[in-house]
């Protein structure tokens, strides 16, 4: 973000109060043509490109399985050897993982086409054809005021589309996640501006005006932690992100950070700057190294140019971020236990205290997930009433779901609070692929529970999801279809907290152990009716005396799954049947004659001598001796093994 | 490489950046990414030089998932456990790496320490389920692997393999 | 001077006192019993045969094994039952192991103080170490080897009337042998101090006792009983011979055989049968003139501790060779036994009388300290006499008139459970 | 100071004072396990669990108290989770826990167990453990279904009967499941009754069982 002129006298040690909206609206200390003509042309090469052309891949974790890495390096390829005049820029994930990966074109006065699902090889066609106008290939097109219409599909109308709202999204797939210049230039850090303007009071009273509820889980108000927080008197106070994502099924967050860093930077300025907190952490999984990478550089951009340490934008108020890479513990979730991992510990501890009162180092602390404050710089860039117009009564604005599982369009998609599963599991997700369905949508992760099929009509807000036995959640939405087990699918969230429970108290500890261990005994045909029983009061025991939120929650998917599809449960224990087949002990294997090339490697596995056949021809398993031990099925090298 | 050797250096090149209690994760996670793994003479030294109860560190050291007390083979397979990765199979996926690579019961390294098969947690990346990553120890290669069954599982557990028993023959 | 020695014997199971009276010219000496009355012959009687054992086993901690024995052997008396040769050997070693191990406690715990003048077994530990060790070392052997055949070193469980439960395999009996064959080279050495005691001379006033009177062998069972004037008669018959009577001033009743005070246990079976006791017929010939002083009481039990040892050990191993017939089915019917048993202390003899469903109706127990209680009463009288003409100061003949009563080893806490028929 | 009320009795206590404080300050009493008074707080063990005006079920040793806050330590809840935290505890423990003698045989889980009621493991675990043959299934009368495992199985390892010589379980539906087990297994419920008279006929337990094998027999009979 270079200097317009020697007029410009903006350092990080002097800032100037107007720095971003300069870099905007032209310079504001002095009024000079040529000096509004170079930040317009500015402006306009980063968002066309310095030819008026320019071409986005976006390089993000789910992006870069997909192969986004070859398309980009092919794109760069191509644009060398044909010496076009094309600025290749990357971005962030669109959150339509369906369509990865992907490339846009946009040119000044060319249409920006999106491309999906990109083949290396295919790419120079695509710039040969995009630039004679072809857009047989094409995905979609972005609506850009006046369109020509065409036959290929505007994206806004596409329903995966149409039905969102990019509220704190905005920028996914759109900016370069890397360049600080190019958030600035969509109207990044304008939020910071304006609330530095004001006292800390007002941005809390403008954040309860919004009504913005934790994006993490509960749902807490966060006004209210920032107002605790704020009414602390303390010498130093800490404000920590948490984007520690460690709930199976859920990667808004990891899309967010990737695909727009510096939001989240904003956001905890904000909030620092609410409480007055002087230290912020970003507590960010090492397993995820792209999304620790784009924040520490967000971070280092941030303080190059001011917008961290001391004396920010010369409001006199001094702040700034450390990137902590977490190694990985689900309980991390858990404010405690989050705190105890930034102080070089491990478990959560007994609250109240709560955090906001006493927290890191004994200091007040808000801690919030990277969703809510990418919310809050969002909802001051734009404004409050944009973002109340939607959501529910009770909860307002926008959310981010991560509908994933049996479905068509597996993505992430921001929805107004309050949309009904139905609308984001068929409108949005395109329901489940052909021959399946839905028997169940399991959301909010293993703390939440699974909501059967005739249910799909409750709107997605915080008390009616937890009336009907589930939980907001960090909002990963799975999508299960006939196919699955739900006695399997709570085994399996169950194995998941079991082994996530820090083990510091005994109903999490050992009462998962055995909630664990009957379902195991269940999903094995060694259940008995009362284990049901048992069952649901050693849930509601764990739920009602455990020292933690995951401990608290843990039960969940137990308790939905009892509670809609007891007779599954019944199922495997009455008649000894797993209904979808999944249960090992219980399904029968047999080879399929048509895919077997009679390798006989499944007759030498099998421990009970129950496969026969001669070699070239399709060999057959004898029900009787099979002990179902699943050996053959693992070791077909065909597949012709299937379970029934 | 000796570990006994240049441990004392390693730590303390470490230590030189940070050097308190709350930097006990990432001091852990630089040892890691020196030697793929936490040796006991490193947590010793750590513990005596740091002032902290050794206790204290094997417990951060095994609360966390990322930390490994055990060397792990040159490529690690992290199938991941996620929600939607079990759903389509993964646990298959999971018992085919073990028993191609004839991984014994209770271990997760292959018998001849070339690779090694672990779950792991989501990685965000559910679009693509199942998803199996393979990292090499010192953590400079990450392959991800997306929409894997039974079959492709069995063909990566060959490749990672070879790619691996070169590594070794090549003294990497 | 005081003219009366109310002495508490210490080192007795069970609260005991000795009043010795010296006010006129001849000495008046009481036993008297101070525990209170455990009615177990009440306690049985509504109970199911199969279950008596279980009860009167609890009697006594010491020697429940005696009980337990006497008691089954009673119930099959009464039911019929015919146990095999193998069980009746058995039984005689659990006994006899028994036996052995009660003589250690009584020996080096308790009695063998008095002549080695140590107040308690701390002293003694300190000024013997080897022997006490030794004598722990032995205990704890003994126990193991009980353990082994009955299961608990107190309160047997391997035996049902009817056989054995637990299946004594070679490797358990082998494991028996092994711990004995510990056992006794530890006895051997361990008994010499006893043998070389130099006890107070004291001459017999009523040497008569009752003994069981087996065909062969030695402490074997058997269903006659025999006493020191040759009168030989079926167990059945004991209440002809051998009277019960209450003192007014002990809570224990009092035995009398043919209506003479007579006494039980190590020194009766020593000076009936000596000649049986193969393998340590060396010592007896050191102890056999003795047997005549109360005293030598302490000397015979040492012999007969070598000789349990010794002779299970050889019973054991010509067991483990063959397979045990260890069951014999019980038929439930009425009827009446008596089972008589040598039992560390002497004589003991249970007796029930069953009905048809097999519950107890009646039951008589009797005791071994019960039998000699009246004459440890002559005893001491003659003893203490004795003394005082040589002389000796009250609180000698106290210590003198305990050491004897210690040396019958009287357990009281057995003599009192008995329910008084007047 | 700040007021609060324990079980509806109002007491005034320090600012800074958990509610355990509070509750003995107010003269009743909440078990604890893992609290160690200025030295281990960190509420663990879950077992001082006690419901607050909000309903939530709270750690009284580590809980902070407020103004007006509403304690009840023994309401129903409170009972059945703690009843069911110390049936947890004991799960992980060995059966021998039941016989430990450390401690002189003070073992606070124990007596809480015993309060509570949670005496639940029976002989036959034990059985269970050394593979020894069940005697039901040859006919003998054993109480090993109904008495308090910690004996190592001593006898019924030996094929001799359990007399129940340690004392009856606690729980009733063990119990009952003892008795269930004799039904299944054809053994007369007298013989079982009499031989439970032998150690236990002094015990309030002894009617209970009584009662149960009174119904058992007339199930049998229908």
């Amino acid at each position: 973000m270079d200097k317009c002129c020697s007029r410009c006298w903006h350092t990080p040690e002097y800032p100037c109060k107007h720095y971003i909206r300069c870099r905007t609206e032209g310079p504001l200390c002095h009024d000079s043509p040529e000096c509004r003509a170079k930040r317009e042309r500015r402006i306009n090469e980063i968002k066309y490109g310095r030819y008026g052309l320019k071409i986005k891949v976006p390089i993000a974790s789910c992006t870069l399985a997909a192969g986004a890495k070859e398309v980009y390096n092919a794109v760069v390829k191509e644009v060398n050897s044909s010496g076009l005049n094309i600025d290749v820029g990357i971005t962030g994930c669109i959150g339509l993982c369906h369509i990865d990966p992907w490339l846009e074109i946009s040119g000044k006065d060319l249409p920006s086409v999106i491309y999906a699902n990109v083949k290396p090889e295919e790419v120079p066609k695509i710039i040969k054809e995009y630039l004679s106008k072809d857009l047989s290939r094409a995905f979609a097109i972005r609506s850009r005021g006046s369109t020509p219409p065409s036959k290929v599909p505007l994206l806004e109308e596409l329903p995966s589309w149409s039905n969102q709202v990019r509220f704190v999204s905005r920028n996914c797939g759109v900016v370069n996640p890397e360049s600080i210049e190019e958030y600035v230039a969509f109207g990044g850090f304008k939020g910071l501006e304006k609330a530095l303007n004001t006292t800390p009071k007002a941005v809390i009273e403008t954040v309860k005006r919004s009504g913005l509820r934790g994006r993490g889980g509960a749902g807490f108000p966060t006004w209210i932690k920032w107002d605790i927080a704020q009414s602390q008197v303390s010498d130093v106070k800490y404000f920590i992100v948490n984007a520690d994502e460690g709930d199976p099924g859920a990667f808004m967050n990891r899309l967010l950070a990737e695909a727009d860093p510096y939001r989240v930077v904003e956001g905890m300025i904000i909030g620092a700057y609410a409480i007055g907190a002087s230290k912020g952490y970003i507590f960010v999984r090492a397993e995820k190294p792209l999304m620790a990478e784009r924040l520490s550089k967000a971070v280092e951009e941030a303080r190059k140019y001011g917008l961290l340490g001391r004396n920010i934008l010369g409001s006199g108020f001094n702040f700034d971020i450390e990137v902590i890479l977490s190694a990985g513990a689900f309980v991390c979730g858990e404010e405690t236990a989050l705190i105890a991992a930034i102080e070089g510990r491990t478990r959560p501890r007994q609250r109240p205290p709560y955090p906001a009162t006493k927290g890191l180092w004994g200091k007040p602390t808000v801690i919030n997930n990277v969703e809510t404050v990418a919310h809050v710089a969002t909802i001051f860039q734009v404004s409050v009433d944009e973002f109340v117009r939607y959501g529910t009564e009770k909860s307002k604005g926008t959310k981010m779901f991560c509908v994933t599982g049996s479905v068509r369009r597996t993505g992430a998609y921001e929805v107004p609070i309050g949309i009904t599963l139905k609308k984001l599991v068929y409108d949005l997700a395109g329901g489940p692929p052909e021959g399946r369905n839905v028997k169940a949508v399991q959301v909010g992760g293993p703390s939440g529970g699974c909501v059967p099929s005739d249910m799909l009509d409750t709107p997605v807000d915080y008390e009616t999801l937890q009336s009907a036995g589930a939980i907001m959640g960090s909002g990963g939405v799975v999508v299960i279809d006939d196919k699955s087990c739900m006695v399997d699918v709570a085994k399996f969230f169950t194995s998941f907290t079991l082994a996530e429970s820090c083990g510091k108290c005994f109903p999490c500890r050992i009462g998962m152990k055995i909630l664990y261990d009957i379902l195991n005994n269940i999903t094995e045909g060694r259940g008995s009716e009362e284990d049901l029983e048992v069952l649901t009061e050693l849930s509601d025991a764990i739920v009602g005396s455990s020292l933690c939120a995951l401990g608290g929650t843990a039960p969940n998917p137990v308790k939905s799954t009892l509670r809609y599809f007891r007779d599954e449960y019944i199922a495997h224990i009455r008649d000894k049947r797993c209904p979808a087949g999944v249960c090992a002990r219980l399904v029968e294997y047999w080879i399929d004659p048509t895919k077997c090339v009679g390798c006989g490697l499944c007759a030498r596995v099998c421990p009970a001598n129950a496969i026969s056949g001669e070699r070239g021809k399709p060999y057959a398993i004898d029900r009787s001796r099979c002990i179902k031990c699943s050996q053959c099925f693992i070791t077909c090298p065909q597949g012709a093994v299937t379970k029934r | 490489m000796s570990v006994v050797s240049d441990v004392d250096t390693v730590i303390s090149n470490i230590l030189n950046r940070y050097n308190s209690r709350q930097y006990l994760m990432r001091i852990l996670q630089e040892v890691q990414s020196v030697y793929g793994y936490l040796p006991r003479e490193a947590l010793e030294k750590l513990s005596s030089i740091m002032k902290i109860p050794l206790s204290d560190i094997i417990n951060v050291a095994t609360f966390y998932h990322q930390y490994k007390l055990e060397p792990p083979g040159h490529y690690v397979f992290l199938v991941c456990m996620g929600t939607a990765c079990h759903l389509k199979g993964n646990q298959d996926n999971y018992n085919v790496l073990r028993d191609a690579l004839g991984i014994k019961e209770g271990t997760t390294t292959s018998p001849d320490g070339l690779v090694s098969v672990e779950k792991a947690r989501c990685f965000g990346c559910c679009s693509l389920a199942p998803v199996i990553m393979v990292v090499s120890r010192d953590g400079s290669e990450r392959y991800l692997h997306g929409y894997v069954n039974i079959q492709e599982a069995r063909k990566l557990a060959f490749k990672y393999r070879g790619l691996a028993s070169s590594k070794k023959k090549s003294g990497g | 001077m005081s003219l009366s020695i109310q002495s508490k014997v210490d080192r007795v199971f069970g609260h005991l006192e000795v009043q010795v009276d010296l006010r006129d010219k001849d000495v008046k000496t009481k036993f008297v019993v101070m525990d209170d009355l455990r009615f177990f012959e009440h306690v049985v009687i509504g109970r199911k045969f199969t279950e008596v054992p279980y009860i009167v086993s609890r009697i006594c901690g010491a020697c429940s094994i005696a009980h337990f024995l006497a008691s089954v052997n009673a119930v099959e008396d009464a039911l019929k039952v015919e146990v095999s040769e193998d069980v009746m050997m058995l039984k005689e070693v659990m006994n006899k192991i028994q036996i052995a191990q009660n003589t250690v406690v009584h020996l080096y715990f308790l009695a063998i103080l008095d002549y080695l003048n140590s107040r308690n077994l701390n002293e003694l530990a300190l000024s013997k170490p080897e022997l006490v060790k030794s004598a722990i070392i032995l205990n704890s052997l003994c126990l193991q080897a009980t353990k082994l055949l009955a299961g608990r070193i107190v309160n047997p469980n391997t035996y049902v009337v009817g056989g054995f439960t637990k299946n004594l395999t070679k490797e358990v009996l082998e494991k028996t042998v092994k711990t004995l064959d510990k056992a006794e080279k530890v006895a051997r050495e361990l008994i010499k101090p006893i043998i070389d005691l130099d006890l107070p001379r004291l001459e017999d006033p009523e040497p008569h006792y009752v003994v069981l009177d087996p065909p062969t062998g030695y402490l074997s069972m058997s269903d006659y009983i025999v006493g020191s004037d040759g009168v030989r008669f079926r167990k059945s018959e004991y209440l002809n011979y051998i009277s019960e009577g209450v003192s007014e001033y002990s809570t224990s009743k009092y035995c009398l055989y043919n209506g003479k005070t007579f006494f039980v246990g190590p020194r009766a079976r020593l000076l009936a049968f000596s000649e049986r006791l193969s393998g340590v017929s060396d010592i007896v010939g050191h102890v056999r003139e003795e047997l005549k002083n109360p005293f030598a009481n302490l000397k015979a039990k040492a012999v007969e501790l070598l000789y349990c040892i010794a002779n299970s050990k050889e019973v054991l191993s010509s067991l483990k060779g063959r397979d045990l017939n260890i069951r014999t089915d019980v038929k439930v019917r009425a009827g009446e036994g008596v089972g008589v048993i040598e039992a560390p202390r002497g004589l003991l003899i249970h007796h029930y009388r069953l009905n048809d469903q097999g519950i107890i109706t009646y039951a008589n127990v009797i005791t071994p300290t019960v039998m000699f209680s009246k004459h440890v009463e002559v005893a001491t009288k003659s003893l203490s006499k004795k003394l005082l003409e040589e002389g000796v100061s009250l609180t000698e003949v106290e210590a003198k008139v305990g050491a004897l009563v210690r040396a019958y080893d009287p357990c009281l806490v057995c003599a009192v459970h008995l329910e008084v028929r007047r | 100071m700040v007021k609060v009320f324990v079980n509806g009795k109002e007491i005034d206590v320090d600012v800074e004072s958990t509610l355990l404080n509070a509750i003995v300050k107010a003269g009743y009493e909440v078990p604890t396990l893992c609290y160690l008074k200025g030295i281990f707080n960190e509420a663990t063990c879950r077992v001082c669990i006690v419901e607050i005006s909000s309903g939530r079920l709270v750690p009284a040793c580590a809980y902070p108290v407020s103004e007006g806050l509403k304690v009840f330590t023994d309401s129903e809840r409170v009972l059945k989770y703690r009843r069911a935290i110390i049936e947890l505890i004991l799960a992980s423990h060995k059966i021998k826990c039941q016989s430990c003698s450390m401690k002189g045989g003070y073992c606070q889980l124990l007596k809480l167990s015993k309060d509570y009621g949670v005496e639940g493991i029976p002989v036959c675990s034990e059985c269970k453990l050394y593979g020894s043959e069940c005697l039901l299934a040859r006919g003998i009368p054993c109480l090993g279904p109904i008495t308090i495992a910690g004996c190592n199985a001593v006898c019924t390892n030996e094929y001799s009967q359990c007399i129940g010589c340690r004392g009856p379980v606690s729980r009733y539906d063990v119990l009952k499941e003892g008795v269930e087990l004799y039904v299944k297994y054809g053994i007369d419920v007298n013989e079982v009754l009499r031989l439970a008279e032998l150690f236990w006929s002094s015990l309030p337990i002894i009617d209970t069982l009584r009662g149960l094998l009174r119904e058992s027999k007339s199930g049998g009979k229908a």
